[in-house]
């Protein structure tokens, strides 16, 4: 395994905390995105069907 | 008021005419063309992003003066780019709506501002956690950091904004408003920070002066991470701002429900 | 002041909270004229009201006017709770260049009042006080929303009264009511124009488009 | 237009009105942070202008959305807009009115308060000087987040939110300017900084809070 | 009682709400004083707690007239206090919302904010510890302040000025307790007298507060 | 709830900003009654109410009821603007100890809407809301001022209903009004009641003795 030497902490720490706030950014958006999709099939349904 | 005179067909039919490139600013024509770009997008993301982290992280010598460190740049500089970068794209989103009313315009602003406070807030942490071991202290009032920390709170009033108001169409205006007068004052704080405190800051060492560029070695995989990040951007600002739409549209359709229900 | 002014919907569609509410609105109020806004509650007549105000745009069509021979009277009366009645009046007065309030407070019975501020008035004084600012703009064009919500019967002919000598004069009215003001005037039911949610014109915002389903989806 | 200043001056003035109250706030925050941070007069002295400075903006924004929000309350907004004066002139007069009944007092009064925090000598005259030139600004980007947050329900907090960063320019030269002249040093790049945007707040940003303003009448 | 909690909270977190809103409010203030005071770590450091508790306080200050004004603006005041619920019951649950939506979540941010005043070490759980303990006070002398000035027109300032002296007490016990603390000393005396200070108001104010508000009302 | 609750007032004196309004009014509401209270604009009538909710103290005489059994009904309808019409119900009810809101959305045609922001009614929904709040309260004594401004006429004949059946449970109105609401309803002009400035009651702090005329001189 790499040796990350003294600044193992801060370089683990900045590393983990950017993918973390990435995936959950990612993550949300594609939730938010069903989400709206899903919604917005069921009014559109709604519509057509009276 | 003589502007009430204004008939937005007009204007749209106006606009259409001036430049086939508008098109896309219909949100019909933005759905079908982002639907059919994105996967591609996608792809491309995870090739330059994904190769640049792992090169980054794993495969660079330590610095002289950094250490290790260093690694940290590749998360760092990159979200720190991303920040301002996309401010300045909403800057120009907000424009194109408040001139031309296009709104993909103004939702892509809406979707791209979470995205800017997240690269905002990674560019923060990751500076704070790098001060650390460097400067030791997790802040200084640096104009640097300074400066970030007041993107920061733009972002926060911007977004803050947009959930305060309910009408999709006041809230476009208003923000729009907001990122213009802001950009202007973001600019006077730059300069109101660079003058207020001298700082401990490293210079712009990317610059495409010779003498200054930091060595090959650490310079290609950050720039295949900064190219990652932006194609991150864009993929997220995509997805972002087709959710949006869709919210548009199904607002508009809530309300005609509504009103059949009244 | 001109006072033939006169003011013109054509093909008109309001909205309220980016819904149509009503749609293909027109007709004309001439110098000299009193229409009475009819329609049920929620039909839409305070929406389009402030459209012809000016104080929103319209989604189509488009209101023929001068801004400046136009007043509003809303259902808020727009008066500061410590500055007395004169102090009110005079203040609208001055903003529209105008002089004299003592015609206005003569008409609407608030001569006693006038020192008093109007924190300290009944809800019919001040609904009479409210009513006094549109003899102080000097606007031929008056749009009333419910002027008489409040007033005693007495007041409601004392309102009647200005009104006719408004019109008179050559000014003209539109006023929204669910009572009987008994003015001799027209009536203009917003009933028929009533927007179809179903079938809305197109808002014109590229979203509400028919015809595109399932381009979102 | 003058009507106007003198009303909205004259609501000020009256009973519950800002007048005196934006000062009283100041003097409350000066007396604050003495006791939070304790006694020590050297202390206090070296963050005298900046201390009076974040009082001065802070009173300034509390007292900002009496700018438009009871007009918009009680309809006074929509009759005003429908009345001869440009919606720009509005904006502006009520921007001054605002800035006559807390900017310029609070201006007046800075050094006084100043004693409470150990300032000395010139301290006084820089403290009114850069209090002179900056409130303006303060008033004027006030009035432009009032602007914007007129139609909500209490947009005062989220108003302060929108409105804080945008001070941050003038403050960082009033207070570094105040600072620098005191200590002997030359304040002209400062003080110049901080007229420009003062000048600029005033000349521009009554075309942006009016148009803020017709959105949010609609 | 519990549908009034539900209902403000509610209130608070609905858009233009107060949630999250005197936390950012509360960042800004943390913000400015470095601005106006100069970016010096040693000064900052010394003066964290004091502005810490300063800008607590005001964050606090900002969100008061929420308890009351709009209740009674829209009548709903009225009818509260015509409803069976003892208006001593109304008052403390008011004050509990709004503990809730504004001190807590600061108690809960406050270290956060202290890293950009660069306190150090046990500094951190100081301030947790000593707001924790004193915004409780805040709220409840707040609620009794904005009981007092309901009925006027924009109490807002006076308001602020009747309860700013109120928090003094508060503050200065607070802010001690956490310099002690952090500088390693005996902080028993200071925390003792402050939580003192909370429990006197909680148990005593509504009571003053509710005859406050049923004068206001008639 | 007990629906036999009565209120009398017993020769009271009220006042507003210190000045006695009315005196010597007394009279009682007794279950299933409904009394329509006159008198024109600034007469008291408001004042009057107050003070027979308990907001205000009387000068003189008494209020005889049990504050639990009435409910006040003013001219601010109490809403929330962010807070949907069935939200707005629904905490009215539960502050009351009552759970179901459905009567009170079905009596005041407001079904469609309960899903609505109140932000967004016209000016009659929101009055339609502020009255079906007088249904969830579940309270026998109801004190209404002026309760049908804005609506149009079915909507004050919804109301007029709401009363009748309210009276057939025992229930009791006191209703300030001036236009006419189609109710069976005995009716009391507090116009006779009218303070005399010159003569009033007592204002019993010392300072309107009459009879110790100079005494502080
Ligand atoms: C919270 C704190 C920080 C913020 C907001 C921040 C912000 C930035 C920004 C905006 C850049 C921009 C690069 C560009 O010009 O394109 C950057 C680059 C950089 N930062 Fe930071 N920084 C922070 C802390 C730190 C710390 C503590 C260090 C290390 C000692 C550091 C080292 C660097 C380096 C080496 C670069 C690359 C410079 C270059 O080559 O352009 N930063 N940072
Ligand atoms: N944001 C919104 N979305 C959808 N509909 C809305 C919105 N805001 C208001 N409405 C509806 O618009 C309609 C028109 O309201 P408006 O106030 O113009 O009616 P009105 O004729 O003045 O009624 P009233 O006689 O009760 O005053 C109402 O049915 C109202 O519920
Ligand atoms: N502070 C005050 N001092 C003296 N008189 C006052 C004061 N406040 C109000 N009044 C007067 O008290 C009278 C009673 O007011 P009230 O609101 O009870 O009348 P009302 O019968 O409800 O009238 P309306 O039908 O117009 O609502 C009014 O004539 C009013 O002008
Ligand atoms: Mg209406
Ligand atoms: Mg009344």
């Amino acid at each position: 395994m790499l040796d990350l030497g003294k600044y193992a902490d801060a370089i683990l720490w900045s590393w983990g905390l950017t993918l973390l706030l990435l995936v959950g950014l990612t993550l949300m958006s594609l939730r938010a995105s069903r989400k709206a999709k899903a919604d917005l099939m069921a009014a559109e349904e709604r519509r057509k069907n009276g | 008021m003589s502007q009430m005179k204004t008939n937005g067909t007009q204007t749209r039919s106006f606009g259409q005419r001036m430049n086939a490139l508008w098109e896309y600013a219909n949100p019909v024509k933005f759905m079908a063309l982002s639907g059919k770009v994105l996967p591609w997008v996608i792809a491309l993301c995870a090739l330059t992003l994904i190769p640049g982290l792992i090169w980054g992280f794993f495969f660079t010598p330590e610095a002289a003066n950094f250490g290790n460190s260093v690694k940290i740049i590749y998360v760092h500089v990159p979200s720190a780019t991303m920040a301002i970068n996309i401010w300045v794209m909403m800057l120009i989103t907000s424009l194109i709506w408040l001139i031309r009313r296009h709104h993909v315009s103004a939702l892509a602003a809406k979707a791209a501002a979470l995205i800017g406070m997240t690269m905002t807030l990674i560019a923060l942490i990751t500076g704070a956690v790098w001060g650390q071991p460097m400067w030791g202290t997790y802040w200084a009032w640096d104009p640097r950091l300074t400066s970030f920390l007041i993107l920061f709170l733009f972002y926060l009033g911007y977004m803050a904004l947009w959930a305060a108001i309910e009408n999709p169409d006041t809230a476009a205006d208003l923000t729009s408003v907001l990122c213009v007068v802001g950009s202007v004052f973001a600019l006077l704080s730059r300069y109101a920070v660079n003058f207020w405190n001298q700082g401990l800051h490293q210079g712009a060492s990317l610059s495409m002066d010779k003498e200054e560029h930091v060595s090959n070695v650490y310079w290609q995989p950050l720039v295949l991470a900064i190219i990652g990040f932006g194609l991150l951007f864009v993929t997220l600002l995509l997805i972002r701002t087709r959710t949006e739409v869709r919210r548009r549209r199904l607002h508009a359709l809530m309300a005609r429900e509504r009103m059949m229900d009244a | 002041m001109d006072f033939s002014a006169s003011l013109t919907a054509e093909t008109l569609t309001v909205t309220r909270g980016g819904v149509p509410i009503l749609q293909n609105v027109s007709f004309t109020l001439s110098p000299g004229q009193v229409l009475i806004l009819r329609g049920p509650n929620g039909s839409g007549k305070t929406t389009l009201l402030r459209t012809l105000a000016g104080l929103q745009p319209p989604l189509a069509g488009r209101v023929v006017s001068d801004p400046e021979t136009v007043t509003y009277g809303a259902h808020a009366d727009g008066l500061k709770a410590t500055l007395s009645v004169e102090e009110n009046l005079q203040f609208w007065a001055s903003v529209h260049g105008q002089t004299d309030i003592t015609p206005a407070v003569e008409g609407f019975n608030l001569t006693g009042l006038v020192h008093r501020p109007s924190a300290n008035l009944s809800a019919g004084q001040k609904r009479r006080l409210g009513l006094a600012r549109l003899l102080v703009t000097g606007r031929p064009i008056w749009l009333l929303d419910e002027p008489t919500v409040s007033l005693d019967v007495p007041s409601v002919a004392l309102f009647a009264d200005a009104v006719r000598a408004h019109v008179a004069k050559g000014g003209s009215a539109l006023i929204a009511t669910h009572i009987d003001l008994g003015l001799e005037a027209d009536s203009f039911d917003i009933g028929p124009y009533k927007a179809d949610p179903a079938n809305a014109a197109d808002s014109n915002d590229g979203f509400d488009t028919d015809g595109v389903e399932g381009a979102y989806l | 237009m003058i009507a106007l200043l003198i009303r909205d001056m004259r609501l000020a003035m009256r009973a519950g009105g800002g007048f005196g109250l934006g000062l009283a706030f100041f003097l409350i925050v000066v007396t604050l942070v003495p006791f939070g941070v304790g006694p020590d007069a050297e202390i206090l002295a070296r963050i005298a202008p900046g201390i009076l400075w974040v009082g001065a903006l802070l009173a300034c924004l509390l007292s900002l959305d009496r700018i438009f929000q009871l007009d918009f309350e009680d309809g006074s907004l929509d009759l005003l807009a429908t009345s001869p004066i440009p919606l720009e002139g509005i904006v502006a007069i009520k921007a001054l009115a605002h800035w006559l009944v807390t900017g310029l007092p609070l201006t007046l009064a800075a050094p006084f308060f100043g004693a409470l925090m150990h300032l000395e000598g010139s301290g006084f005259s820089w403290m009114f000087v850069t209090l002179l030139l900056g409130t303006p600004a303060l008033s004027m980007i006030g009035a432009f987040g009032a602007a914007l947050t007129v139609g909500l329900k209490r947009g005062g907090l989220l108003m302060s939110l929108l409105v804080l960063p945008l001070y941050i320019p003038s403050l960082i030269f009033g207070a570094e300017a105040a600072t620098r002249g005191m200590a002997g040093f030359n304040a002209n790049a400062p003080l110049l900084m901080m007229a420009g945007i003062t000048a600029g707040s005033i000349a521009l940003l009554p075309f942006a809070a009016a148009s803020a303003l017709r959105v949010n009448l609609r």
